[in-house]
């Protein structure tokens, strides 16, 4: 029982930011995720996908974006983001100091502040890539372990299933 | 690794009331098949399943429901359906299975339905 | 301006379909579908899913599964689901008798009530592929028309932007 | 092609309140944007933003209303921000921004907050 994983591919239209961050909200319900947590992590990603948008693209509404979404083997999520775009230096990519007020450079504070660990690369052809990690806290995995399995008990719908 | 269906139950004899919680899709029915049986297994005069806490059925949610509808009846058992919501009555109506259960607003309903 | 477009690739694990279906209900209501048209497109959408797991798979969890979610000219959506299951004769894939009490034998009936066209054929290679399209109602045509441009709207977050 | 935010306007003088409906995340923050900067420079006293009916904003929102409260403050105009649901909330204390703005909970505690 590998758990739910997949792969989305859509381009850096703005459009495309609800329908996927629907998906990685209840993917990470799937992963056991509380109402909070689950939050956080679609707004995380998001961003995440907002950056890509407009520091990658420019704001051009074209360019391949790919997000995969995994599970970790110990419980929690693993997502990796990748897209095309312009590349810039991963030590550049670092929140600002918030005791400043003004509109802008909330992004990156989010996401470092909702996954335990975000690493951003250049990639070998061209763009760039990051994959954020979050571990369950202990009482979800222990639930998320507690569910029975599926083996023998799905519904008979064969056309001559006896009722 | 996921989330599992939750199930509440409550007796009210001589009926049982079985309120699961979450979205039954074909990952999740197999766990709704499994308790009905347990439940119709048993021989309540009545069973109700308020589904109240159901924002979400696909067909292998409904056939898991006929399959049970067909259980109770030969068991002796009365099964009625309680609290849909919108969507999950629009699957029923869609499949024609809206007249084929009794279904009622609310558990109290379902006690004399 | 095409509207939102995307591809999402998974495994016929049936813990996948919660999050697909998510991302399929947002794509309909970008798309301008109501909330009860959204409902019923994700459903049937989750319906061909499960068939493809059950009936091309056979309930092979690792099986892969493309779904790609794209928008009419016109207004509306179109819907592309292909797997690498077991190939059948497009013409046996026919909604049952509802007259006849029993489990099962309802997800055909449902893809068809819900969308205006669908249509099953064999992959070339392995594998089947059904395309879903539904038109929006010509009220909602018009209110996505009416929606405002977005260009020089953005909101300006480079570092010195003058407030 | 898809669907715009909707704002409903009421004027409580001399305070005016703007709801807006909807998702603001950077395909929707745009439209607010421009919404803002119009009730803004007709310069009312008091320029309440109900978000009762938002039920997410990302950082391209709240970027969107740091910059009207600049420009409001500019013109002599009071923003206050009301009816944040929880996740809307959390984005705000998030971005330390919760003590910046003035936020209350009910539109008529912000006519006088
Ligand atoms: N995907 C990306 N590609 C290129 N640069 C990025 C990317 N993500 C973040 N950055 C850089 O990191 C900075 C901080 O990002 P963020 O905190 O989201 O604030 P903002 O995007 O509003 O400036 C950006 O200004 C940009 O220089
Ligand atoms: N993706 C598919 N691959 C192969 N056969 C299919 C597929 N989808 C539907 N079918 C065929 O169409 C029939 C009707 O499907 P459906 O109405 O969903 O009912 P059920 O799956 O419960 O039998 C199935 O029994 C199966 O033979």
């Amino acid at each position: 029982m590998t758990g739910p994983a997949m792969e989305i591919r859509f381009t850096s239209d703005p459009d495309n930011l609800a329908p996927v961050r629907a998906c990685v909200e209840r993917f990470a319900a799937e992963a056991g995720f509380d109402e909070e947590r689950r939050g956080l992590i679609a707004l995380a990603v998001d961003e995440a996908i907002a950056n890509s948008i407009r520091h990658g693209y420019h704001g051009r509404e074209d360019g391949p974006i790919t997000l995969r979404l995994g599970m970790l083997p110990a419980g929690g999520v693993r997502i990796d983001l990748e897209d095309e775009g312009e590349q810039v230096d991963p030590s550049d990519i670092k929140p600002r100091d918030l005791s400043e007020v003004r509109p802008g450079g909330l992004g990156v504070h989010i996401i470092k502040t909702t996954f335990a660990r975000c690493a951003w690369r250049r990639r070998e052809s061209c763009g760039m890539a990051v994959t954020l990690e979050l571990e369950l806290p202990k009482p979800a995995i222990a639930a998320a372990l507690a569910r029975p399995p599926r083996s023998d008990a799905r519904p008979d719908t064969r056309p001559n299933a006896e009722p | 690794m996921s989330t599992s269906l939750e199930f509440s139950r409550e007796e009210r004899l001589p009926a049982v009331v079985l309120r699961p919680q979450g979205e039954i899709d074909l990952a999740r029915s197999p766990e709704l098949r499994l308790r009905l049986r347990q439940e119709v297994d048993a021989k309540p005069k009545r069973l109700i399943i308020d589904l109240i806490g159901v924002g979400y059925m696909d067909s292998s949610g409904v056939a898991t429901l006929v399959e049970a509808l067909t259980r109770a009846r030969a068991a002796g058992c009365k099964l009625v359906l309680a609290g849909l919501q919108p969507k999950v009555k629009s699957i029923f109506s869609i499949s024609r299975l809206d007249t084929v259960f009794t279904i009622t607003g609310s558990v109290d309903d379902a006690l004399t339905a």
